[in-house]
């Protein structure tokens, strides 16, 4: 879930953070690599520009990861597990993940040989560490909500749990679920390695661990990635080189990464990186920048772009089922969400390149439909009626109060939105609320109506923490439930798809919960978002990214847009 | 002692002519009209002289030494006549002309040396900036040149005087400052605007004394701008005396203080402040107030303070004409002192007091 | 000296009194202590992290402690704690102090290097064209909204004729000395153009009151070129206004400078600023204000002192006083 | 010289009439046929005109925006903001500031101390700075305090901006104050028995007058600048120039006038307002200036 589509400089993506995290897959582009390429060029410095930063300190359990987030903690970090470019997950770091008969219980075998850059060694305590280190984390503790945990009382707190973990050799580990942590109750959960995708994944070393926890520098994160970090400044710059011994070749058996060195920067404007990759002062950015991508559509001779429209974000309108508003009405839901006008909103402001949104399940997405019972057509007479009727029953106007992240393009969408709502009697007044305070807002309910963007990722799993009743709070305490949503045939479905053990009964099962949404009409759904990420010509290797079991791993996995740095290179000729 | 004296002085003629003036008018523009400051100024100073300029506040003596010496602005000024300074023509000379003169030719010392000093530079570098541009000199020959001249002017332990700035000097050490200043490059001509108005009584003295004595050494022509008439007895050859922007009256001091022939000439004189006067007695003795030189009253510019007055003096204007028996003494008036009995003034003539 | 101590105590209560209010209404209403620590924490800490806060800044005290709390951690470069960067202010700050002075150091620089020249032409050249140019300009320099000549200067410079990079990039002179010039110029012509145009106006009026001055007559019946009488003369004894009329704009120049980092997306204390306003980052903005309040404090200390240097009769006042 | 002063004059004419244009097409905007409603969208033959498709010309004089918004009608609109905030700000400053100043200027004693301390506090943080801090501390404020709904963000703004209107004023009049007490009128009036309300009222006040309307002219020209940049930098006002020109910056080198045209209007109505301050000033001969 992401709230803006633009942000400012104010507007670091906090809200996608929490979302983020637990999102997984979302293999990307379909470019297949071309093979014409040629062979890679070893060396070189790229320059990449992303748009927010939210990412202090650098440990995998704190981390407030955003997209290009994603792709910077790739550069030190390798994740346990990655997804394929054919949507399954492959082992990266581990050497396999192995469930019992009956999906509760999980092996997990580290890969042996590899070290951390600061020389530690990775083996099974390693990993362990990092993982009861992550699921304390406010939101990775949500995601692994569902393992089994042991009573782990610390010096602070008597009731501390931790993650229950059998290690079996140096090397290897078990975990086992069990439903709200419960040992006792354990239950099959076939897409667990989704999980281990995300930034739970990501495996820094216990040293860097420990000197944060001691209160050391954060800034100089150590993993056993491609690249080490050579410096870093938040919100400005991080600078990596070449990890010499990088445990990992390609497909040719050349040694990883291709660059020396990669400059991330930080322009938290899509329409200043343009100019800038224009300029020739960076060679690659990525935007979900409707109007940017638009503009780059018509340079691709000049600067390629890839485009990603399969498992992207959608912006909607989060709705606040709790509170005790109008929108607790289905009918004033669903009159506002037919209210919009989709064809407007995508011309106006996504430059006309996107698709309208009839639900929270983009293109691609398990659960995915394009008829779920919601039409985005404009229907303002049947919206207008739905609200006389609200209004004659409860004699009583409505008033809608919509707030919104710092930007330009949110402020528009707001004023927008203000005169579709208008046209059929609904009073919106609206304002802005700062990125900080945005996040907290919706986590403690104190909304009406958000701006909010949603994160994809590919099965309906992923979605659980933040739609699954069990996870939602009362108004005033945080629940990642934001909308407070409780329904019956969504938990159920959701509950489903999470044991299903076959594909097509969780497909039935996404497809349920999008239809049920859409009948109830609990988001306001706008559109989709579609990524670029425009380059100069001399850049090459895109989705190259071989995994060790010689798959590839697919860009953009769980958060569209990033891509894998290590297998770019520059080439010298173009 | 050698004097830094520039080269270019020798062989030139120790009399003749120095400056001529020529109906010299500079009027200024106000917002309320043209002040004739300066109305038709004829005057002729030969080198070596001492002449004093004399008048009241406002009779234009002060500007009119500025105009030769072309201090005035540029904007704002009309000047007509003619100033001819060694034969070259001043009035709308161009200004490198005036800067060739200035300093090296011709040299000015002003009323108040509290002002007229630069507050920000040292007594030093502002004696020895127009020895270093104008003659060259090197940085340690200027500091000695300096020494010399401080010590000319009588300022003691001058080495010392040349880290000092204006603000540690007392008024008549400033004052002697200013004079090495003016000397500095050895001028021909010297103009000193009221040099001890704003001084106490006995440095007055010092400091005039001084200038005569140079004046005498160097052979230097000076042109002494002052209220009083005592000074101008004691340190000129000749006089002129201003009222209303004109000359009133010229002659050799001897001559002009052995007979006066101008009423006003009489009238300041017998204001002459005497050693019982406090100091800065004002020249109010003279009942009145000087004319409006912005609508000059017809005829003589003094008849409506004049005791002497006739009819005729406020219809026609009297002109500067030699005295019949002093052919060197020349006066503007119709009834000169000793030819008609004084009357009573007539009511304030309006233009007086205006 | 004496005087030196007293203006020095002078401003030292402004500056106390200054910071002891920011940090009052940063603080204000919350409701609480732990509330206050949670909110100034940004949000999701755990209860051991507010124990930790309330005890580390003595949120539990009354205002007064912790403002000596404050203090002293200002005076140890101890900021606290940005919520939204999760990392230490003094950290964060630091190389964004680096963006906000050259700026402010530029933006004088600039600002005299147009303003003493014109100044000295136009009070010369009275009343002429030029000097009625000059004032025209610096009339419109003065008024000009900082983000309306920002926005004028991108449109012209970066877009229309692409001498400058529409992007800004706070590279700093001992990296890359070429980008650091094409990257700082325009901020900084932003900046100076209103400074040139209050020091223009300043210097003016003073030179043309010095140069009626008997002293600067004199220097001309001296014979001293236009030129050494303009520079040497006559500016000397007008510089007391232009170093006073940099002390006075200060607060004009940063404020500008809160624009200008935004429009040109330089990484500076003002930008910073605004983005911790935006965010809710209670310590950062603290911190900012705290700093460019000292800032200002300094420099006006320094333009006191410095009347001594550029005057001796003041130096001279002070010793006798 | 004379040229010079029909210059001055004439810009005095152009402040006037800009002037009065701008508040009477700000007043009477709802009722112009030719001036849009602020969230109209254009349109021609029936095709949203939206993403900057119009630039000026004859369906929008100074084009459209992302929205397809009419810029023009905005400009106009949004004026009354500006104007409002601008006004309400001057309005509050001259009273406080003037309040303050004449006591301290009068009275002096510790009055005086007390006002100049928090004069000087007051002027040595940036005014930028203290506004925008100001601002966004009320925002909070408001929400955490009960019984604040009725405040919105405008009067915020008039707050923030008005302490910034006070300071420099309050330091006028205290000097002016001081000068004027020890004039020969004003001891008169002191000596025949005058109580001090009846001498600041009678002697005092009046001869403020001139220098404060003066000094409220530029300073409402400042005031103006910093409403816009206020909103420019996204703690001000959303219905104001200087958020149009934050909104459309960045799209500056495709869609120009959407950004310039709402420069210009802050920019001419802040010149405006100098120029008018600058003829006031020459007027009574006012010789303080806010920098």
């Amino acid at each position: 879930m992401r709230s803006v589509v633009t942000r400012r400089r104010a507007g670091a993506a906090i809200a996608t953070v929490t979302v983020a995290l637990v999102s997984v897959a979302g293999p990307a582009r379909g470019t297949t690599p071309p093979a014409a390429e040629g062979d890679p060029v070893m060396g070189g410095t790229l320059v990449v520009a992303g748009d927010a930063e939210v990412t202090n300190p650098w440990t995998p359990k704190a981390m407030q990861c955003d997209s290009y987030c994603q792709q910077r903690a790739r550069t030190f970090y390798d994740p346990l597990v990655v997804i394929g470019q054919d949507e399954k997950v492959h082992p990266f770091l581990a050497e396999s993940v192995t469930p019992n008969a009956d999906f509760t219980q999980w092996t997990i075998k580290i890969r042996s040989g590899i070290t951390f850059t600061d020389g530690t060694p990775l083996n099974a305590d390693a990993v362990i560490r990092n993982l009861q280190d992550a699921s304390s984390g406010f939101l990775l503790r949500a995601v692994v909500g569902d393992l089994a945990k042991v009573p782990a009382p610390t010096a602070a707190d008597a009731n501390a749990t931790a993650l229950k973990v059998d290690k079996l050799d140096d090397m290897t580990f078990v975990l086992y679920t069990g439903k709200g942590g419960d040992p006792a109750k354990p239950f099959p959960w076939p897409s667990f390695p989704f999980a281990l995708t995300s930034q739970l994944g990501l495996i820094a070393s216990p040293k860097y661990l420990d000197s944060v926890a001691a209160g050391g520098d954060a800034t100089k994160p150590v993993g056993t990635g491609p690249f080490m970090v050579e410096s870093y400044a938040p919100r400005a710059k991080l600078v990596v080189v070449r990890n010499p011994n990088y445990w990992l070749k390609d497909a040719a058996g050349r040694q990883l990464p291709y660059l020396d060195k990669i400059e991330f920067r930080v322009i938290e404007d899509s329409e200043t990186s343009a100019k800038a990759l224009q300029a020739g002062d960076i060679q690659v950015f990525s935007t979900s920048a409707s109007a940017v991508v638009a503009d780059f559509r018509d340079q691709a001779d000049q600067f390629p772009m890839n485009e990603q429209t399969k498992y992207v974000e959608t912006n909607y309108g989060l709705v606040n089922l709790a509170a005790d508003t109008p929108l607790k009405d289905r009918r004033v839901r669903c009159a506002l969400s037919m209210a919009v006008d989709r064809a407007e909103y995508v011309d106006t402001l996504d430059a006309g390149i996107t698709q309208p949104a009839n639900g929270l399940f983009s293109p691609g997405q398990e659960g995915n439909l394009a008829d779920n019972g919601f039409s985005t057509e404009r229907n303002v007479d049947a919206a207008k009626q739905l609200i006389d009727d609200y209004v004659k029953e409860t004699g009583k106007p409505v008033v809608i109060f919509y707030g919104t992240t710092n930007s330009a393009l949110n402020a528009q969408r707001a004023e927008l939105l203000k005169g579709w709502w208008k046209d059929i009697g609904v009073t919106m007044t609206w304002e802005q609320v700062p990125q900080d305070a945005f996040i907290t807002t919706a986590l403690l309910g104190k909304f009406q109506i958000l701006g909010w963007r949603l994160h994809g990722g590919t099965i309906v799993d992923q979605q659980y923490i933040w739609w699954h009743s069990s996870a939602s709070a009362p108004l005033g305490q945080l629940s990642l439930n934001f909308s407070r949503l409780n329904d019956p045939v969504i938990d159920e479905n959701l509950d489903k798809a999470r044991s299903a053990t076959d594909d097509a009964t969780r497909k039935a099962a996404a497809e349920a919960v999008n239809r049920q949404m859409a009948k109830e009409c609990y988001a306001i759904p706008f559109s989709f978002t579609t990524w670029g990420t425009p380059h100069v010509k001399a850049l090459k290797g895109f989705a190259t990214m071989p995994t060790p079991d010689g798959a590839m791993a697919a860009d953009g996995a769980g958060f569209a847009g990033w891509f894998w740095t290590t297998t770019l290179w520059l080439d010298p000729k173009a | 002692m050698t004097r830094p004296r520039p080269l270019q002085t020798a062989g030139r003629p120790a009399e003749g002519p120095l400056i001529e003036l020529t109906d010299v008018r500079t009027h200024f523009a106000t917002e309320r009209g043209l002040v004739r400051a300066v109305d038709g100024v004829t005057l002729t100073i030969q080198r070596g002289r001492a002449v004093g300029l004399v008048g009241e506040s406002g009779s234009g003596k002060t500007v009119l030494s500025r105009s030769i010496m072309g201090l005035l602005p540029r904007r704002g000024v009309v000047r007509s006549g003619s100033i001819r300074f060694e034969g070259t023509e001043l009035i709308d000379a161009p200004r490198s002309t005036l800067r060739s003169l200035w300093g090296r030719e011709m040299a000015m010392v002003f009323q108040d040396p509290m002002t007229s000093l630069n507050p920000l530079m040292r007594v030093g570098e502002q004696i020895a900036e127009p020895l270093r541009i104008h003659l060259g000199q090197s940085r340690a020959e200027a500091r000695d040149t300096t020494i010399r001249l401080l010590t000319e002017v009588r300022i003691p332990s001058p080495a010392e005087r040349l880290r000092q700035y204006p603000y540690e000097l007392s008024g008549g050490m400033r004052q002697r400052v200013m004079i090495a200043i003016a000397l500095a490059c050895g001028p021909t001509a010297l103009l000193a605007d009221e040099p001890t108005t704003a001084l106490d009584v006995t440095v007055q003295a010092q400091i005039l004394a001084l200038l005569s004595e140079e004046r005498r050494e160097r052979n230097m022509t000076l042109v002494l701008v002052t209220h009083d008439l005592g000074v101008v007895a004691r340190h000129t050859d000749e006089v002129a005396v201003m009222y209303g922007g004109k000359v009133v009256e010229r002659a050799p001091t001897a001559a002009l203080f052995r007979r006066t022939r101008m009423p006003y000439t009489e009238a300041l004189m017998r204001s002459i402040p005497t050693v019982d006067d406090p100091p800065h007695t004002r020249l109010a003795a003279i009942p009145g107030r000087p004319p409006d030189l912005v609508e000059p009253p017809p005829g003589c510019r003094f008849a409506a303070r004049c005791a002497y007055a006739r009819e005729r003096c406020h219809a026609e204007e009297p002109s500067l004409v030699a005295s019949s028996d002093d052919p060197d003494h020349h006066y503007a008036c119709w009834y000169p002192v000793g030819t008609v009995e004084p009357v009573a003034l007539r009511p304030a003539d309006p233009a007086a007091v205006g | 000296m004496r005087y030196a101590l007293q203006r020095i105590g002078q401003l030292l209560v402004v500056f106390v009194v200054v910071t002891f209010a920011v940090l009052v209404a940063m603080r204000l209403g919350a409701g609480g202590h732990r509330e206050l620590a949670r909110r100034m924490l940004g949000g999701n800490v755990t209860d051991q992290q507010v124990d930790e806060a309330v005890r580390r800044y003595h949120l539990d005290s009354n205002y007064l402690v912790q403002y000596l709390y404050w203090l002293k951690g200002f005076v140890t470069f101890d900021l606290g704690y940005s919520s939204a960067n999760s990392m230490s202010v003094a950290k964060l700050l630091a190389p964004r102090f680096w963006t906000t002075a050259l700026l402010g150091i530029y933006a004088i620089a600039v600002g005299l290097l147009l303003a003493v020249p014109a100044a000295v032409i136009q009070a010369h050249r009275r009343d002429s064209w030029i000097d009625r140019l000059g004032n025209v300009a610096s009339f419109i320099g003065f008024g000009v909204p900082a983000i309306v000549l920002g926005i004028f200067l991108q449109l012209a410079f970066s877009l229309h004729w692409h001498l400058f990079p529409a992007i800004g990039d706070s590279i700093y002179p001992w990296q890359q000395f070429g980008a650091h010039v094409r990257n700082f110029l325009l901020p900084t012509l932003t900046l100076a153009i209103p400074q040139a145009a209050i020091y223009t106006r300043l210097l003016r009026a003073d030179m043309v009151a010095t140069l009626q001055r008997d002293f600067v007559v004199l220097a001309s019946a001296k014979g001293m070129p236009t030129r050494r009488i303009l520079w040497r003369h006559a500016l000397r004894n007008s510089l007391l206004s232009i170093v006073t009329s940099v002390g006075t704009s200060l607060g004009g120049l940063l404020g500008g400078a809160v624009v200008v980092e935004t429009l040109f997306d330089l990484d500076g204390i003002g930008s910073q600023m605004v983005i911790s306003v935006l965010s809710r980052d209670l310590f950062t903005v603290q911190a900012c204000v705290a700093f460019v309040v000292f800032i200002v404090v300094v420099v006006n200390l320094v333009v006191d002192l410095s009347y001594s240097l550029i005057d001796p009769r003041v130096r001279m006042a002070r010793a006798l006083a | 010289m004379t040229v010079l002063r029909r210059l001055r004059r004439a810009g005095g004419w152009f402040a006037a009439t800009w002037l009065v244009a701008l508040v009477g097409l700000a007043v009477t905007a709802p009722w112009l046929p030719f001036v849009r409603a602020a969230d109209e969208k254009v349109r021609v033959g029936g095709k949203l005109q939206s993403r900057y498709r119009l630039g000026p010309g004859r369906h929008a004089l100074f084009g459209v925006d992302n929205s397809g918004f009419d810029i023009f009608a905005r400009c106009i609109h949004y004026a009354r903001n500006s104007l409002l905030v601008g006004v309400s700000a001057t309005v509050i400053g001259l009273l406080v500031g003037g309040a303050l100043g004449v006591a301290a200027g009068y009275f002096r004693g510790w009055v005086d101390r007390i006002v100049s301390v928090v004069i000087d506090c007051i002027l040595s943080i940036p005014a930028l700075v203290l506004a925008i801090v100001l601002v966004s501390r009320l925002d909070d404020i408001r929400q955490e305090l009960p019984g604040l709904g009725w405040v919105t963000r405008r009067w915020q703004v008039v707050a923030a901006l008005s302490l910034l209107a006070v300071a420099p004023l309050a330091r006028i009049v205290r000097a002016q104050t001081l000068a004027l007490r020890e004039r020969e009128f004003v001891l008169a009036a002191r000596s025949l028995g005058a109580t001090s309300r009846r001498v600041i009222a009678t002697e005092i006040l009046p001869n403020l007058v001139p220098t404060m309307v003066t000094v409220a002219s530029t300073g409402l020209g400042l005031l103006i600048a910093a409403e816009g940049t206020l909103a420019f930098l996204g703690v001000g006002l959303g219905e104001s120039w200087g958020y149009l020109i934050e909104a459309n910056r960045r799209r500056l080198d495709k869609a120009w006038w959407a950004t310039v045209f709402p420069c210009l209007m802050l920019f001419v109505t802040v010149m405006a307002f100098n120029l008018l301050g600058d003829r006031l000033s020459r007027r009574f001969d006012v010789r303080e200036v806010i920098t």
